[in-house]
Order: C-alpha cells, then structure tokens, then sequence
C-alpha cells in the first residue's frame, strides 16, 4: 500500500479543500473553547501549502515543504504542532518512489507532536483523533477504517475535561464540546483515505 | 461586526502602517511584522517578546528605551510564527544575547522554543521568561497550567531596566524571572470581544450576566454569573489573588488593567473599590497603573495584577523608559 | 446596561475614589469634584479646566507638572458649577492669575462666566480661553457655535507648558488662544454611548450604520451612513478638517483619539488611513498622538484633531509634562 | 394677583413634583437632541433647592435661594439658566408680604435667560416657552392661560431646527423633537398656576 508524491500531494490538496470547507465550523469549536481561530489558523497554512508543494520531488520533499510551510506561516499552536508532524513524517519517508510504511511516517509525526505538547490521549487534542488512527494502521486496518477511527476520536473528545491547549482553561466547562485540533486532525486523516483511494 | 478597520484579513498589516506613521521613534519590519526600538543597544542584552494581536498596546506599545527591543505580531489572537521571532532576534542582537519573553500559552511557548532553537544555529544566544500569572486557572503539571497575562509588562518594564543598566543575560533573566513568579493576574469580563476575521462575539452574555475568570483571547471565563457592582467584582479577583498567594509586607506594583472595551471612568471606580479592598487585606500599593496594557480586543471588563516587588525590581521599575504605552523618566 | 460601577448616580464621587488611590501626586477635593496636581506653582499663573464627566482622561488625567493645575468634573456630561470653578481656583491661585481653559458648550461658557466673576469677587485674576474646533458644526455667530473637542488637550497641554515658563497670564492667554484658533476636528461614531444614570445608549444605531460628525455628549452627528471602511472614513474626516483650514505649509500636531469603546488596534489601523490620507493633502504632520485622550463615555469611534503649529507651540508641545494620561521628559 | 411666599414655594414644590413626574420623559428628549440629562439636571436642582427654601422668610429670599441652589448644584446650561431665572425674579420680588406683579417678576427672570444665553424666540430653547406665558401674563391673562401658552411654545418647538444649546449642533436633525428645557418650562409655569390656584 505505497503511496506516490502524487497521492501525497493529492492528500494536502484534499486536506487544503476540507479545511477550507469546515473552516467556519472549526473555528466555531474554537469559539466555544478556544480563541475562535483554528479554521482560519488553517485555511492560511494549507493555502500556503499549496504553493510550496507544486512540483516538489519525492515523498520526503513535499512533507517537509509543508511541515516547514505550517511552521513558518500559522503561529499558535497548531502551526507547530501539525508543522512538526509533517517534518518528523518526511524524515521517516523516502526521498524518492512511493512512502510504503504510511503506518510508520504518521506514527513519527504524532511522537512528534506528543513530544513538543507533552499532551496525551485523553487530553482533549488532536492527539485524540490520531493515536487510534495510527494504531488502526499498525493493526492493519486500512485507510479509510483509520479515518473512521480519527472520527471516533474526534467524537470522544466532546465529554472529556481539556488537560491541554486554551480549552484547559476553561476547567469543567471545556466538557460538552468537541475539540477543534480534533476534528481538523479527522479531516486531514480522511483526506488521506481518500488520496490514496 | 462594528470596527474602524478595513478587509478583516488585512487588519494587522493596516494596523502597523499606523504604527509606524505613529511612532517614527520605532522602525517596522513590515515583512516579518516586527516593530523594533529606536534606542541604541549596542553591546547589552536585548529583550524581545511578541504574541497574538489583540492585546494592545502589549506588546508593540512597550517597544523603546528601557522596554522592549522588539515585538512580533502574530495574527489575532495567534502566537507569532519562529520566523518571526527569529527575525526580530537578528534585528536586536548585538552579541550579549536575547531574552524572550513568552506569555504560557501551548502556541508561544512551541513557536518561541522553535525560535530558540533557529537562533542557536545562528549563533544568538537566547533565554527565556514564561509568565503563568493567571489565577484563574488551575496550576497543575497535568495541565498546559496558567496562562500569561498582566505581570507580562511588569516583567517587560523590569526586563528591559535590566538590559539597560548593561547585565548579562543570566542576570536580566534571573529578574525577569522573580517578576514573573511573583505576579498574579485575573480578569472579569462584560462582554465578549469580536475577532475580526470572525466578524462575530466569541460567546454570547445575557445583559445581565458577567465571565469572571477570562483571559485575553475572548475564550470565555471560569464561570458565568449575575453581573455585580464594582465594589463586589474588586473584592472577589482582589480576593482571589491575595489568597493564592501572600503579599502582605511586600510593597506591590499594581496594574488594573482594561480589556480594549471599558472607558477610564470605570477603571477608575473599579480601581477605588480595588484599593479598598487591598488595604482591607493588609496589602500595600508602591506603585500604580490604571489604563488598557493589556486587553482583549474590545472586550469589555478588566484584569488586576499585582507583583511583589523587592527593592531591585521597584527600582528598575522605577527606571526611566519611552514607549508609546509607557513613559517615564525620559 | 453593562458596567464596572456601584450606585450609578455616584459613579463621578466613586471614579474620583480611584484617582486619588491611583495618583499620589494628585490630591482630590472630593467635596467639591476637583482634582489638583502637585506640582509646585508659587507665583506663576495657574491653569484650570473642567467639563462634565465622561470626556476621560480629559480633564483630572491631565491634571500635573506642565499641564493643568486643577480639573473640576462636572456630571455625566454636564458642566460643573461656578462654585466648583471657584474651588479650583481658590485651591491653585499663587497670585499670578487662573487661566480657565473652556469647551464651547452653553453650560460650560455659562458656568465659568459666573466662575470668572466670583473669583474676580475673590481677588482671584482670571483670563479665559474657549475651545471651538469641531468642523462638523457650523460656525455662525447666530448658533451656540462650535463644540469645543481635541483641540483642548493641545491647548492645555501648552497653555501648561507656557505658565511653567513664569509668563504672564495675558501670554499664556495669547499662546493658548492661538492653538485654539489653529485647531480643528471631527469624529465619528460606531455605538452611542450610555449614561450612568439613564441606563441605555443615548441613540440606536443599526449594526451597519455610523453617526458622521459627533461630538463627546452622546449627542448623535450630523448625519448617519452606512458603515464603511477605515480608509474612507480617514478621508472623510481627514478632508472635512483640511477644507475647513487650510494646513499646508505648517508643522502639523495630529491627534487621534478613540471615543473610549474603541481598542488600540482600530486606531492604529485609522491611524495609517489618516497618515496616508493627510500625506495626500499635503500635510506634514510633526507630532502625532493616538490613543483616548477625549471620549464619550463607552462610544466606539474616534476623533481625528489637526493643530497648526508654529515653533513656540510645538516647543512648549515638546516642553517636559507629567501627568496620568500624557508624561514626557520628566 | 398676589403670591404669598408659602405659594411661592408650594411652586417649587410642585415644580420639584413635577420634574420628578416628567423626568424620564425629560431626559429622553434630550437624548433625541442633546446629551441624554435634563431630567436628571432638573431633580437634582429641586430636590437640593427644597431643602434650601424650608423657612425661607418673603418672597425674595425664597426665590434667590432657589437661583443659587441651581446656580451651585446643578451645572450645564438650564443649572446656570434656571438659576438666573430665579435670581433675577427675586430681585424683582419684596423681601416682604406677597409678590404682587407676578409678570414683572418672571419678565425679569426671563430677560437674565436671553441676556446670559443670547437665544431668541424661535432658536429652540426654553425661551420658546417661557416667552409666550410672560407676554400672556403681560397682557392680562390668568397663570393658567399662560401655562397653556407655555405648552403651547412648548409643542411649537417640535418643528424647529435649533440654533442655541446643545441640540444646534445636530442641524437640520434636530426638527421633528419638542426641546426638553421648552418642556421643563412649561412644566415650571404650569407649577406656578396650580401653586396660585
Ligand atoms: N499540548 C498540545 N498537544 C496537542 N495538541 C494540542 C496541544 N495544545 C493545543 N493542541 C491542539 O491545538 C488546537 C488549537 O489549535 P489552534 O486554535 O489553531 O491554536 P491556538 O490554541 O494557539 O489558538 C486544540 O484544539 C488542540 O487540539
Ligand atoms: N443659549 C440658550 N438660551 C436659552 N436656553 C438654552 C440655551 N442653551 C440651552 N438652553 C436650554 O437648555 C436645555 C438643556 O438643558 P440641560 O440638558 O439641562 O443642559 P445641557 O445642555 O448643558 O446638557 C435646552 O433644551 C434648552 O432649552
Ligand atoms: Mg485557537
Ligand atoms: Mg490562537
Ligand atoms: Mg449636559
Ligand atoms: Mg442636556
């Protein structure tokens, strides 16, 4: 199950056009728990994205243009998150051909992501929607079952009190909603599923 | 969405073109939207900061002698970039080393620990102040723990005296850090701020109900209640602060601050009331500021921060400095 | 309606409870609402000013060393009595003579008119400058005339700058009567502020409306469009002031004040609109301001003030000042 | 027609009643046209000027405390106003028994308004009705009919566009509201015929 530069390319430009459609909605999330910018933060990195990735050679290439591209042009948390993930993803993928081990590349990217964050599952982050994302594809799953684990995380997160990022400030009162970096990181693993369709 | 402003995406730009035609005394890096002091720094530690728009005059209103050296303006509400920070560190260093300033946010500390990094492998040497005054929010290792808030222009104001009288960075850190441990800060909110790119208020409150507990990002508070005379919100965030932490027998900087949206009259009534309730808790005022420094676009409400100061922070507090937001001295 | 206040109808007693905790250099007479500053003035002319509350900072933040001697605050937005005008001068009086610095408002002129006339009862010289700078209004001599409005943070700030020089009271007269003479403005509004005491905006304006040529009473202008971007807005206002007077040619003081509702960040972004707005005119603009240094209560909105200076008026502009709301070079 | 001092002050009470009455409605006309306090003005002037007349003796002791209770406690143009009014009527009033030429009195009262204000008939201001109950009084009339003459002026504001106080500086937007210190005056008049009757 390799997937070519173009298929990778495919996947941002599928995550560039979902985010652009929920923008609205992830930035209502954020509202309700957070500082009402996570759909815009993200709509300005996966246009910026775009442009840096036309004709970038190599699975290696293109991930760390846009890892580089979401460090350099998001800011707040998410710029750096989802920008580490993207660079610690290239350096586990090859520099040329098809990235064969995905289940690999996305599970460099997430230790990255926990690593910079020292959040972990549970916590009301993105991380929820990856870790079982990833998991489901180092158990095997397929693609679009890992996007539908992502959603079931995104899902989970709704009850749960934030330990980390702006919502934890809000103690008790961050339950009942559901975590904005969650909900774009279900976004972007089913833009993958569908890329690679 | 009632603003003075143009295309809503363009906002920070359009803002630092006013910057600079209003500051002549301060040079803005349009490119990487950085606004540098004028006042020379040649050979001492310089002091950088930056953050999300929407708290002015924090941070680019504290650049100048005896304050900042540079700031960086993130998007609204948005931590700056590393690039950014970097930018700004390469504008300002003259070889004695940068200090950062970060208020704990999950985005400014990630951004500027990237910047500190980019700047190593340039070679500038770089530290780090965090502030985390906010007692509204619970102080836990488990949690991303509080948020930065007002203590960030006393520990700016006391950063920059430092750079100033010519110390190493270890020593202008190691007293930004003091300032910043011993500051606390909380907020009441009136109404909620409206985030130009939105175009909407970030929460909705009934006209009779307040967020008490907020910070400076529109999120809402730790809790919603009837809305409360003056006298009863300064003793409840006066309250809250002196039981988190003991300032009696310190002399004390004090800062009320507005959040962007409440007119002097009411910080002023709010500032007696806060007074009042000081004194009633023994604690003693040395110093103090009432204005906007710290604000929430144009949220209604107000913050207080109180910073123990010991001699050597009252007195570079003291300090002469010349900035738009702050001046004294010069 | 939402505010930081206890009993609204003693909101002004309770404000002046802050500024005396907040301002150790001033001290309140809180009997008769007048805020006195500290600074010495044995034998020189004194300069008092006054107006109803709600104009914050104007007129008590600018009360200190080379600005006001004393500020008398009036009601929301009601001009204070003769008696305390009396009080004031009585309070600041070496010998050397009170300059009253009033905006044309009935009230205003009325009350200080008797003011003058109890003093000179007192044996109290006193000499009066009036304040008539707002373009939206006509100026003819069958109407109450023109509002008085930023232009008097100019005049007081070098009416201040000129009595501590040691001048006679006539030369302070003739510097202030000149930047009056030489000052104009106009504002415009987003939201109708609320009176303490009345409890809901003065006037309803739709969410994409704005009131053109307001003054600082909540009054509405003097005519309502729809809302439209800073640019056009800095040109209208820009224009309106530079086809009153011409301000060509002459060194340029700019203030833009923010009606008390509106955060730093909308002023900046006019800012820029009013420099690139004033730059096309032909105008060189010498010192700038921006910030709130006149309002209406919580307005949103500003007013854009353009003082032609000659050299004295922008030395005793640059002349040393401490006060809470304007503080240069000491 | 003579007015004893106690019904000299039972029109300041009344006057006080009244304004209480009326002094929402006051202040909501000057909100239309002016600076949203007339009402409150007004309160705060009869409220402390009641206190200053308990057992003034004479008619022209009564109505100069009432002038210098608005002159030192209510500010802003009708503080300065009303309390010429009154100052000026006193000296036209006995120190002793009643106020016989009740005209005379007010005439003078509303000569000190024009000659401080500088305002005619016709500028949309409290002269507009105060001026036609004195010419009515002048001519003969009862108070009563000059306070209908009052309101009278009053409503005739309504039209007007103003060119004194506060109100000229909206223009043309000030026609199509009553002024609220014509309204007050009609008020004060109307006070004086019920304390006479
Ligand atoms: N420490 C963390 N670890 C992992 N994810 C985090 C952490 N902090 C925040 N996030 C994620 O980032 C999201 C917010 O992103 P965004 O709104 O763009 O940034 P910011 O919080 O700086 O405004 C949160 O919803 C959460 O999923
Ligand atoms: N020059 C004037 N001559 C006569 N009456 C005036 C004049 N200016 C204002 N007034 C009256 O005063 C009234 C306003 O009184 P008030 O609201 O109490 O004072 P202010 O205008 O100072 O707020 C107006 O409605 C008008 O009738
Ligand atoms: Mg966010
Ligand atoms: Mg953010
Ligand atoms: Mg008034
Ligand atoms: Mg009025």
């Amino acid at each position: 199950m390799g997937l070519t530069t173009d298929q990778l390319s495919g996947w941002i430009r599928g995550f560039a056009a979902a985010v652009a459609e929920h923008a609205d909605e992830l930035t209502a999330l954020d509202s309700a728990i957070g500082d009402a910018d996570h759909g815009t933060n993200l709509v300005r990195g996966t246009t910026a994205a775009l442009e840096r990735i036309e004709g970038a050679s190599g699975p290696r290439a293109l991930l760390k243009a846009v890892g580089m591209t979401f460090i350099s042009k998001v800011g707040g948390a998410s710029g750096s998150l989802y920008g580490s993930f993207f660079l610690e993803a290239a350096k586990a993928s090859p520099e040329e051909g098809e990235l064969s081990d995905v289940a690999a590349a996305l599970r460099a990217g997430l230790a990255s992501i926990v690593a910079r964050g020292h959040a972990e599952a549970g916590d009301k982050t993105m991380i929820d929607a990856l870790e079982p994302a990833v998991a489901a594809l180092e158990g095997g799953a397929s693609l679009a079952d890992a996007a539908s684990a992502a959603e079931a995380g995104r899902d989970a997160t709704e009850p749960l009190v934030a330990r980390k990022g702006r919502a934890s400030y809000l103690g008790e009162r961050s339950a009942g909603h559901v975590d904005p970096g969650a909900a774009s990181a279900a976004l972007l693993v089913r833009a993958l599923a569908e890329a690679a369709a | 969405m009632k603003k003075l402003i143009g295309d809503p995406s363009a906002v920070i730009a359009d803002a630092l073109l006013g910057v600079a035609a209003a500051h002549p005394d301060q040079t803005v890096d349009h490119e990487n939207r950085v606004v540098i002091s004028g006042a020379p720094r040649e050979g001492r530690v310089a002091i950088v900061s930056g953050g999300g728009t929407g708290h002015e005059p924090l941070h680019a209103g504290f650049v100048g002698a005896g304050m900042l050296d540079a700031a960086c303006a993130g998007e609204v509400f948005t931590s700056p970039t590393p690039d950014q920070m970097l930018a700004a560190a390469q504008h300002v260093d003259s070889g004695a080393g940068v200090l950062f300033v970060v208020k704990n946010y999950t985005g400014d500390v990630l951004n500027f620990e990237m910047a500190a990094d980019l700047a190593g492998d340039e070679g500038i040497r770089t530290a780090t102040v965090l502030v985390a005054d906010d007692v509204s929010v619970e102080d836990s290792t488990y949690t991303a723990g509080r948020r930065g808030v007002g203590t960030t222009v006393v520990v700016e104001k006391v950063a920059g005296a430092a750079a100033a009288e010519g110390r190493s960075l270890e020593d202008v850190r190691a007293v930004a850090q003091r300032v910043s441990e011993n500051g606390r800060s909380m907020g009441v909110a009136l109404t909620s701020g409206t985030v130009p790119a939105v175009g909407k208020p970030s929460f909705d409150l009934p006209d009779d109900e307040m967020e008490v507990g907020v910070g400076i990002h529109g999120e809402p508070g730790r809790r919603r209640e009837k809305l409360r005379p003056a006298s009863e919100i300064a003793d409840e965030i006066a309250n809250a602060i002196a039981d988190d932490r003991d300032f009696t027998g310190e002399p004390v900087i004090a800062l009320l601050s507005g959040l962007g949206g409440t007119p002097q009259i009411e910080l002023y009534v709010m500032y007696g009331e806060i007074a009042r309730a000081l004194e009633a808790r023994g604690i003693a005022v040395a110093r103090s500021l009432v204005g906007d420094y710290i604000t929430s676009l144009d949220m209604a409400g107000c913050s207080l921060t109180l910073v123990a100061a010991d001699d050597e922070i009252l007195r570079l507090w003291d300090a002469p400095v010349n900035t738009p937001a702050l001046r004294w001295g010069i």
